[in-house]
């Protein structure tokens, strides 16, 4: 028995870490947010040529078909480098859909594009997870049209991969006729949310009209396990720059890591933070072996780590005072991404719901 | 219990709504008085002009150094801002040189400074930024190391500020400096008053959480100032510093901004909608807003109380301390919520088409600055500990690398 | 202006403190709670002769005629001793039904026997405020039947309001016949709660059948200020019992109090705690005076409260360590009397949501 | 990551199951073995004897001690925890003495006193409780204050413990003393066995906030035992002591029983009802027993990475540290929950007609017990800041009268 890493992913997580790492000293952070596109080319080019994108995918279309644990080990990594790389909704939601509800030689096609990196994806859900303002797509004669909010990835993205509903997937190609794409302004401007207006836009299915529940509902148990591991990499960072600058930094002749009241604290946030690791991981785990488990960990993975990725973004810049919230020291970068992944495929209170009506606890 | 108002206070209130009656439609925007990116224009110079002359503002500073002249009532002062707020009319400035040089002044400057300061200051023709804290002299103050040596009739600075609001357009600095630096650390500071125009103070923005520079730092080389701008006296600096905080202190936590944001955030939750349902009618929302409710009651009557307590010569004890603790948190998660009913569209901010009325992700993100500014909840909880509850000070104590103390 | 007490409730607050004080070491209550009837005839004996169950009658009725005010001074002063006296019973809710919906007679007979302390009385509203089980009353013939649960200070009382649905009230005689009154078993042993099986019981109408809606909401907003103070009383003691042990016992060679720990969990608990003073006692002055401010308010005061004073009385029993949780220092009794609060008439997701009501904001 | 089970453990988990199926009948029920009122009935021991021979419990004891003397296991050790809960059948007996002192002795002891001691104490023939607290010794328990003096070949003790569970049952006591007044405070303490009987002990049952004496005070006067009844030497006692304080660590939060209330709770949820609502259709209860939901799914996957990396020899870090502080707050609030959701009837405890299955009140008035015993929340912090996260020592200090630190 081992619940962890095997000896592989222990090097895939080394050298994913290690390059990305290296790509993202706070200045080039900076220069990512201030472009705000969300697609880094030589950070993405990296992670392609490391096989990061085929890691779901499997071996006949180019990919190494490890699974949804060793996404998840990337995703982690992501999140702790606030990297601005459309891995997500390329490398996982684009080859879920595909391999779910794909024809063979939509499969053939795009499968083998993600894997060899020739492709990028925007991932638009929210018609699946909870519907704002007056967004909604239709699907009439082959054209789409209407408004998809909340794209993820979807501003640079090659394509655009949305739902109709939460029964029908779409593919647009992002030069089609007909369709504006606009930037929204996240506060996290390391991932390229974008809204899109299509006015009746050529557009791909993937699969039959109607035929994608399932296939969409295993995106959004991937999303949100990705979403987590991500949240769950940026705020063990942001413990762990707390718990160091507490060390260094003296105030009243001594560390200020030495009054308890910051010791106390650290102590709460890794209590909180650390059991999310296991939870991350066991729901990454049931993606891949155990179906009937997966959604429920899904859920609890996400809202779970949230809530405490959320307080562990607080208080790791309470302890840093005032410089935690300058761009001199940038954790903001790290807490706004927490707070963006919050909110999408569903916020906590949407996803502990889920959670409660998939144990039949919601009349 | 009594709250009702005496008849001179009814009656001023009356007057109070008369002015307003007469001059909202020509006073200057909320925004236009109290944005913290520029001077004052000419135009809220001349609103601030006409609240000195109607004792609206700079009330109980006396005539003779421009004030109104008036005698401290609290109960004038309350209803003079319940008035300008439900009418939503500025009560005028409110930067760090009025609400804390000028009482400071008051109370240990000479008569000359008095005189010189006090009118330009309160008629917003000089604007001061304050120059206490240093990267290294945060909650610890007293350890800054910002040095000011005597040389002639002149005071050379040389060091580093922080989180200076302002400086960008300040006429002036009121800033703490080491004069004494053999003296114990509390006993080696001076409070000098620095003109922002000397050679050799440049003033760098500093980009926070927001995206907007709120703050500065100010570097200092070889400033040279005239010994005879100081307060008081050389080494007095802490104390004339700590009469400056004292002022500062009722200047944080206002209720009455945290129930506006209620009201909106009520506004909010009954517009913003998923998959068409609205968010007051989710009750995991609405029952986080309802115990949000709650605390803002309290905080709101409990000022209502310390104000009380204040006017019946009660002698303070904790209660006072606890306001800008609370509410800090209290704004923090009213933010939150905002920020949650709206989901996926409460991360947009600064101007993005699809947010509401009020920037919720910017309020947000803005309300690290109330946590942590004017002392951290540790700071805060210290405070009200020791001072309110009379528990131990922390002990001073150094500790060697393996974090055992050195005795 | 003068938020808080007058010169003439300080002197009121100081007699009952004083009384209560001297009447409640813990050596007695100790006997009280063995006893578990919650009524100390001496106790008792000593409110009535300082006028403490006329204070919101009118002078008419023999009693001081001062207000809800003044009542929940008491009512803290209870909660800070957890006397066992059926006060908010029979001097609150009581004449609170009888003024508002009592005929001219039995204003006369009733009121006038509070006031001189010649009765007693239970009370039950949870028909108003969540039925719970197989509770619930019915009114045929002037005779009574049905269960009723949780009848407040009703195991030792002489005379037994009950609502009827949420519109009817009605008086039975404890020794009324068909009536069988039972013994609950709350971990709060210095409140008399009962279950009373009723099977054709004669009753008295306290107005017509219908008719006590107003009356009905009326005592549960004072029912609900009067528990909160109660709860904020004993909360107050258990705080201040906490820091004062905090700088006593040492530990380490130091006292607990010292360690900032200790230090910064007081401060959490006072800045909580120490606003409820000022919303209870706004709630209780709109009582008086503010109609239509008055169900708002109580609903924040009890909500509100309760939750703050369910933490501070945890915490003050962590302070305390191990000896926090015996009955040698017997904390315990003010932490249960809080419990037993919280739940009695809403708790606080009921109370919130019935605040949310009175705004509006419940479709 | 591979949650697999190697094909000898599917195997053993058959085995376990088949024996479960052959013993279930007459195996004594959970409340009969681990109930802490009495002493172990003849039924309790018989079933005892069943799971040693088996190696169901006193597994990894040496035979020659009376134990089955398997290897360590731990995937064994979780198959048969699991079984055995699932089958709702107890792992036998669990007393300080089993826990406790039986792995110190064997670490520690003489090989008189392994064989004295050790099987008696398995079997259930000798019950032991613990000498450890004292009422001004407790978070710094190494000031505890009990003196043993040497008289001839005996000690002489004289002093108070506190929190004896067990005491008024126990034939033997394993008790720290004061045996070197005038060394360093954690030099000077011997960890003796004392037989219950001696003359001069007398226990006093300490009730608590469930009504209930779950604990005991002991109060020692002139107990004279042999100066060979000692664990290692004289002055090491603190060493021993902690030894079995790691012991103990294991023994706290254990996420199937927390699960085992969770379940409960969601029944629960589904069968109480306030105006004829099931508490599970009130969003706001429902979504408080999803947050807890989460938590202890963290808590217990946790848990399990905790065994994994055991098994494979991964060094400890903090997140073992974690365990205790946080299991006994989540089920603080899950009792909480469970008490709020039957609302006044939440408050019945101990009988009374209207509970509902479980206790929910005594339950959650019991969990204070948890929070606080075997360390409060602020040592337990401490522990993971200082031992899990390398940040500083509290400093040792002393203090003035005002608080300030003596140097």
């Amino acid at each position: 028995m081992n619940f962890g890493l095997s000896d592989e992913q222990v090097l895939l997580q080394d050298a994913i870490r290690g390059f990305l790492e290296e790509q993202t000293p706070l200045d080039n952070i900076r220069e990512f947010a201030a472009d705000g596109n969300g697609l880094q080319a030589n950070i993405w080019q990296g992670l392609i040529e490391l096989g990061a994108t085929g890691v779901i995918i499997p071996e006949q279309f180019g990919g190494s078909d490890l699974g949804m644990f060793d996404a998840t080990v990337i995703m982690e990594a992501i999140g702790r480098t606030v990297a601005p790389v459309p891995y997500i909704s390329t490398a996982v939601l684009a080859p879920i859909a595909l391999l779910g509800s794909g024809s063979d030689a939509q499969q053939q096609d795009w499968l083998n594009k993600i894997s060899a990196g020739d492709v990028t994806f925007g991932v638009g859900l929210t018609e699946a997870t909870g519907v704002r303002r007056d967004a909604g797509l239709t699907l009439a004669d082959g054209k789409i049209s209407g408004k998809a909010l909340f794209v993820i990835d979807g501003l640079k993205a090659d394509q655009l991969l949305l739902a109709v509903g939460t029964d029908t997937l779409v593919m647009v190609n992002a030069n089609a006729s007909g369709l504006t794409r606009n930037r929204l302004n996240v506060s996290d401007k390391t991932r390229g949310m974008a809204e899109l207006l299509l006015d009746q836009v050529d557009c791909e299915l993937i699969g039959t009209p109607g035929s994608a529940t399932d296939t969409i509902a295993r995106m959004i148990d991937a999303g949100r396990i990705g979403l987590a591991a991500e949240s769950f990499g940026a705020a063990e960072i942001l413990f762990y720059r707390a718990r160091d600058y507490a060390l260094e930094r003296n105030q009243f002749e001594r560390p200020i890591g030495s009054f308890q009241s910051i010791k106390h604290l650290c102590a709460e946030m890794i209590a909180d933070l650390e059991p999310c690791r296991s939870l991350i991981w066991y729901a990454a785990y049931a993606y891949d072996e155990l179906p009937e488990e997966v959604s429920l960990m899904a859920c609890h993975a996400k809202a779970n780590t949230q809530e405490i990725a959320k307080v562990v973004a607080r208080s790791a810049t309470e302890i840093h005072g005032g410089m935690g919230f300058t761009d001199l020291m940038g954790l903001h970068y790290w807490l706004k991404r927490i707070e963006l992944n919050r909110q999408l495929l569903g916020g906590p209170e949407a996803t502990r719901e889920a959670a409660a009506r998939l144990q039949g606890l919601v009349a | 219990m009594n709250l009702n108002f005496s008849e001179e206070h009814e009656n001023f209130r009356k007057e109070v709504q008369a002015f307003l009656k007469e001059h909202k439609a020509t006073a200057p925007t909320m925004k236009a008085v109290n944005g913290t990116s520029a001077a004052p224009t000419p135009e809220v110079k001349r609103w601030q002009k006409i609240l000195i002359e109607n004792g609206y503002t700079a009330r109980t500073i006396p005539k003779e150094y421009g004030g109104y002249g008036g005698e401290t009532d609290l109960i004038k002062g309350l209803i003079i801002q319940e008035e300008f707020i439900a009418a939503d009319v500025s009560t005028g400035l409110t930067g760090q040189g009025i609400s804390m040089l000028v009482p400071t002044l008051l109370e240990l400057g000479t008569e000359e400074q008095k005189q010189k300061w006090v009118g330009p200051t309160i008629r917003g023709e000089v604007v001061w930024c304050q120059g206490y804290s240093e990267p290294g002299a945060g909650s610890d103050l007293a350890s800054l190391k910002t040095k000011a040596v005597v040389e002639g009739d002149q005071f050379v600075i040389n060091g580093q500020k922080i989180w200076t609001s302002s400086a960008h357009f300040s006429d002036m600095c009121f800033i703490l400096v080491r004069t004494e630096p053999d003296a114990p650390k509390h006993h080696g500071i001076s409070y000098l008053l620095m003109p922002m125009t000397t050679p050799g103070i440049e003033v760098r923005p500093l980009v926070t959480i927001t995206g907007d520079a709120m703050f500065n730092e100010v570097f200092l080389t070889d400033v040279k100032i005239g010994t005879d701008q100081i307060v008081d006296q050389r080494g007095k600096g802490w104390m004339v510093a700590n009469a400056t905080l004292k002022h500062e202190r009722g200047m944080i936590g206002n209720p009455a901004q945290t129930e506006a944001n209620l009201n909106a955030l009520i506004k909010l939750m009954k517009t913003e909608t998923c998959d068409g349902i609205c968010a007051v009618d989710m009750p995991v929302f609405r029952d986080r807003l309802m115990r949000l409710q709650g605390r803002l009651l309290g905080l709101k009557l409990h000022s209502l109380r310390l104000l009380s307590d204040d006017l019946n010569g009660k002698a303070p004890d904790h209660s006072g301390l606890i306001v800008k603790y609370s509410t800090a948190y209290l704004n923090h998660e009213l933010y939150s919520l905002g920020v949650d009913v709206m989901g996926e569209l409460g991360t947009l901010y600064d101007g993005d088409a699809y947010q509401s009325e009020l920037d919720w992700q910017k309020m947000f993100l803005g309300s690290f600055s109330s946590i942590i500014g004017g002392g951290t909840a540790q700071i805060q909880k210290n405070v009200i500990s020791e001072r309110g509850l009379g528990m131990p000070r922390e002990p001073r104590v150094t500790l060697d690398s393996k974090g055992w103390a050195m005795m």
